[in-house]
């Protein structure tokens, strides 16, 4: 009874859902957006920006909203990252951590290969970083893989614990890196994460995949940690 | 279409929310939901023309070229990473609560 | 450093230098805040009432000053203030538990309230009034009750909201943050609504009657020098915004013609008055000297909303210097219990006696202090008080008369029992021997506040023409002054012949006092009751239940204000307990069910 | 009907069965008794819904969803998994 309710409930819902969307005039059709009226269409143009040099613009749009024109507000996801990392260690931390016992033992195939597979993840990961400006991808994906290889290498190497600590300190001293280049940019521009010279977008990406990538590592070990009895 | 597929998987994870009674599954749901809502958003910025591509183009073509809306994306971008923020924190709780109840069923945790 | 700017990144620059210091020697860190508060002082005061402060030179960005007589007002008497209270940092800074930290606070509300006055932004404003708000907030645990700061957090919270919403708003109808330009744009309600929220965060600052019971708290329980500085300095925070609000927005509301006066200033002038009697009223009971003294203080606060929204010329510059006056008095006076408390340890009457003996500088500046705040001639506290008067009595309020007159007079019962109790009476025994005059550097700044009492008493035309050209800038008539005396409807006051006539008594009295004859010393154990010996002497200090008759008159209302906020809690409490009971439930899908219902009903709108 | 079926175009195929798949996926994840499989259909539902990013041109989200959605979230569910299991054996 409770299960037809639920359901009869959620396919109302669903149902209004598509009936208020398709007699709406501040929503368009499917396929039918006219954001070159809004205000994507300054992200698309660059106007936005100001008079920012060619140069400066990135070729893909979307790492240009990200860490140039809502910069701020990667700042702000990037903290909420960080706050979930923190949470999860302080539900599950523990005094005297020990990793988990995962009863299979890696063979001699798994831990050579996932050893390449490392390589080649690590490598994929810092490339979509810095080719974020021009390729699909960017620093949130790219950090993700880069956690993704540390964590191949984790499941492999029963020993590898203790170099993951050092990837969250890496992680507290980008994201004070993050608001120290949006401060920097105050100071010379009087904006904040002003994008006056290349070399500051490709900072905060940086930046940005080494948070990631440390908040990442930080839940997967705490996850793979238990108690030392 | 996608669009009300989309709308499906939210109404989809609505009712398995409404329903379940494990944490794990009630995690799951959140998850369905969430892709949902990700693909609802994206469809919002589509353009379904042959010559409208994705928004990767230099600042010179721009003015001749039509892209899909990018903002969207963006935003879509920075909730995939919230997402698994919020999975993190809701599995480490049902991590906690099989460690004090044994189970993951709600009915069977009784009130506290 | 003739640059505000600059001044202030010195300041908060130095604050982290004394910080570092402190880590390493604390005494030192405290001594640097000493340094630091008297440049601030100095260039405040050199440059700010020579009017040659550069603020237009732009360090930051989007943050912008302006240099106005109102803003080297306050400015010069609230870093003064901090300048003089700084001398008692190094010798209570080994009692804190954070004692790097103690100075680091210290130099960022110094900076915080420093920046609030001189800007013409709301934005930087609102960011330094929460420097204050954050900085204070961590100095008043260092102190006896740590949960003291959790009730000043909740009061500053409110206030903080209430400011933030009448910028914003002030902001959506003006389409401006500059204060000046914006507050006289605004109009109609809206004006109404800024003038209100502003107000409560004024009241919220100031520790006025609905939202004053943070106060008597934080300054009985924070350490002795915070305590100093929020009665002399932050609170007057306050009174700046209630200029801002009550002054420099253009009134609005009915207009009452018979009492030509708005309706809304008459409201907070009767909410003054409240405050004025609920404060004497407390005070008159209390035992502990710190907390009759912040019951004192809240009670001034009121003459300064009164007077404020008294709108005229007398009522306005009678608040302006009774904002000098009392800030001098009170940091006195706290400074002088201060001491007392660092040398006995306690500031509880029952329990002390005499010390007149053992520090008779302490002695005189508490009474020449508690003589200003009562607002007995000659000194400043009088002057001001006079001036309220005035302006009440030309407006015809006989209420809020009434209560300015009852608290004058109830100030005189309550500021003469610490006096009695602490100083004079005979000496307790546990204290005969130990005791010794608080040290010279602590000294120094009561003794220059003493004279400042005395100045603002005698001579106060300087002063009162600083604020006559300052009334210019608000545009309201100015006061009418001479070199020697005041001129007021109803009678012309002449300060110094007061003094003289003053003096001339105090000179009679001693010539009577030489030539009487001695009256005997008497031990305190001297005391026989029915042939029998008395020990327990502490019941016998004449200042245990000084007032019990006037107590009991109003002992069954005191707690009315306690009462009401602690039923306010539990109505907060009754409502989270009911939406967690109906909706977040130990049932999830209840409270999915509730959220989906939300965005159906949202969702409604949209189909019809 | 007919007409309707000859306007469309290949993507157009492509496209309904990626929505037809995903909300079967999406069914499948939350009807499965047990808890492992129904973290592999989410899995394969993120996968799937990668291909519906591809569709609606937005490479960026696509790799992010990639790497994060079915990657990442499924470790992190099969780690939970896992731990549980390890559990129930230390207790029986």
């Amino acid at each position: 009874m409770k299960k037809i309710l639920a359901f009869i409930f959620a396919i109302t819902l669903g149902v209004m859902i598509i009936l208020s969307l398709s007699n709406n005039e501040l929503f368009t059709d499917f396929g039918d957006t006219n954001h070159y009226d809004g205000i994507s269409s300054g992200y698309i143009t660059s106007e936005v920006g100001g008079d920012e040099e060619p140069a400066l613009v990135p070729v893909n749009i979307v790492t240009g909203i990200l860490v140039d024109y809502r910069g701020f507000d990667t700042l702000g996801e990037v903290t909420v990252l960080f706050v979930s990392s923190i949470g999860v260690a302080l539900l599950l931390g523990v005094a005297s951590p020990k990793r988990i016992n995962l009863n299979f033992k890696p063979n001699f195939m798994l831990s050579v290969g996932s050893r390449a597979l490392f390589g080649v993840m690590f490598l994929t990961g810092i490339y979509i970083v810095l080719h974020a400006k021009t390729s699909p991808g960017g620093s949130f994906p790219g950090g993700a893989m880069i956690a993704s290889s540390i964590l191949i290498l984790y499941l492999s190497n029963d020993t590898f614990r203790t170099d993951v600590s050092k990837f969250k300190l890496g992680k507290s001293l980008a994201a004070s890196g993050f608001v120290l280049v949006g401060l920097i940019g105050l100071l010379f521009t009087g904006e904040f994460l002003a994008n006056f010279h290349p070399f500051i977008m490709d900072t905060i990406l940086v930046l940005i995949a080494i948070d990631v990538a440390g908040g990442i590592v930080g839940i997967i070990d705490n996850f793979l940690t238990e108690e030392r009895v | 279409m996608l669009l009300y597929a989309s709308v499906l998987l939210i109404v989809i994870g609505l009712y398995g929310l409404l329903t379940n009674r494990n944490v794990i599954k009630i995690i799951l749901s959140l998850n369905v939901l969430e892709i949902g809502l990700n693909i609802f958003i994206i469809t919002v910025g589509f353009l379904d023309l042959e010559e409208a591509i994705a928004p990767i183009i230099t600042l010179q073509q721009r003015a001749s070229v039509i892209v899909v809306d990018p903002l969207p994306q963006a935003l879509v971008l920075t909730a995939i990473v919230i997402g698994v923020g919020t999975t993190a924190i809701g599995l480490s709780l049902a991590k906690k609560m099989y460690d004090k109840y044994h189970t993951f069923n709600l009915d069977e945790m009784g009130e506290e | 450093m003739a640059s505000l700017e600059l001044l202030l990144i010195f300041t908060l620059i130095s604050g982290v230098i004394a910080y570092l210091v402190g880590k390493v020697h604390p005494k030192t860190g405290s001594i640097l805040t000493i340094i630091v508060s008297g440049i601030v002082f100095a260039s405040l005061a050199y440059f700010g009432l020579n009017e040659q402060l550069l603020t237009k030179v732009s360090y930051l960005p989007y943050i912008s000053f302006i240099q106005t007589p109102l803003a080297i007002f306050f400015g010069v008497l609230v870093s003064f203030v901090f300048f003089m209270v700084s001398f008692f940092n190094p010798y209570f800074i080994d009692k804190y538990t954070y004692k790097a930290v103690y100075s680091l606070l210290y130099l960022l509300s110094l900076a915080g309230i420093i920046g609030i006055f001189f800007t013409d932004n709301f934005m930087t404003l609102f960011f330094f009034f929460e420097l204050v708000v954050w900085s204070s907030l961590f100095l008043i645990p260092l102190g006896r009750d740590e949960e003291v700061s959790v009730w000043y957090f909740g009061f500053s919270v409110f206030g903080s909201f209430a400011l933030l919403s009448a910028i914003l708003l002030m902001q959506s109808v003006t389409g401006t943050f500059d204060i000046t330009t914006g507050l006289q744009a605004v109009s109609g309600f809206n004006r109404l609504s800024v003038f209100i929220l502003l107000l409560i965060a004024a009241f919220a600052k100031l520790g006025a009657f609905p939202l004053h019971y943070w106060l008597p708290k934080v300054l009985t329980d924070s350490p002795d020098p915070v305590t100093s500085i929020f009665s002399g300095g932050l609170e007057k925070l306050g009174a700046f915004i209630a200029v801002l609000g009550l002054v420099k927005l253009v009134p609005t509301g009915f207009f009452i013609d018979v009492m030509d006066m708005y309706l809304t200033h008459y409201i907070l002038a009767i909410l003054g008055s409240l405050t004025i009697i609920g404060g004497t009223v407390m005070a008159i009971r209390q035992d502990d000297a710190k907390k009759l003294l912040a019951y004192s203080s809240m009670s001034n606060g009121g003459y300064i909303i009164v007077a404020l929204s008294l709108g005229s010329s007398a009522g306005i510059s009678g608040g302006l210097y009774h904002i000098i006056a009392h800030a001098i008095a009170s940091t006195a006076a706290f400074l002088a219990i201060g001491a007392v408390a660092r040398q006995t340890n306690t500031t509880k009457m029952s329990e002390l006696g005499g010390m007149l003996h053992k520090m008779p500088i302490t002695y005189m500046v508490y009474l020449i202090a508690i003589i200003s705040m009562a607002g007995i001639p000659p000194m400043g506290g009088f002057i001001s008080k006079w001036l309220i008067f005035q302006g009440v009595i030309n407006k015809g309020l006989i209420l809020v008369a009434a209560a300015t007159f009852f608290g004058s007079i109830g100030s005189f019962l309550y500021v003469f029992r610490p006096l009695a109790a602490l100083f004079l009476g005979q000496e307790l025994p546990q204290f005969k021997e130990t005791i010794k005059e608080a040290p010279i550097v602590m000294l120094i700044p009561m003794v220059i506040l003493s004279l400042l009492n005395i100045v603002t008493g005698v001579y106060p035309t300087n002063i009162l023409a600083y604020i006559n050209t300052l009334l210019v800038d608000l545009n309201i008539v100015q006061l009418d002054i001479t070199r020697w005396t005041i001129v007021g409807t109803n009678g012309t006051l002449n300060p110094a012949l007061i003094a003289v006539m003053f003096a001339l008594g105090v000179f009679i009295a001693f010539i009577i006092f030489i030539s009487l004859k001695k009256s005997r010393k008497v031990e305190l154990m001297d005391t026989y009751t029915a042939a029998n010996f008395i020990y327990t002497e502490e019941l016998l200090h004449y200042s245990v239940d000084f007032y019990a008759p006037i107590e009991r008159l109003y002992e069954p209302y005191i707690h009315f204000m306690k009462k009401f906020y602690q039923a306010l809690a539990n109505k907060v409490r009754e409502v989270g307990a009911l939406v967690k009971y109906y909706i977040f439930t130990s049932k999830p899908e209840v409270a999915t069910f509730f959220i989906m219902l939300v965005i159906a009903i949202l969702l409604w709108g949209d189909l019809v | 009907m007919s007409e309707f079926l000859a306007s469309l175009e290949f993507i157009n195929y492509i496209e309904m069965v990626v929505s037809v798949l995903l909300v079967v996926l999406a069914i499948f994840t939350l009807t499965m008794k047990s808890l492992i499989k129904s973290v592999l259909f989410l899995s394969s539902l993120s996968m799937l819904s990668v291909v519906s990013f591809v569709l609606l041109k937005a490479p960026d989200v696509a790799i992010t969803e990639a790497v994060i959605g079915s990657g990442l979230v499924t470790t992190l569910f099969v780690f939970t998994l896992l731990y549980v299991h390890q559990k129930e054996r230390d207790v029986s």
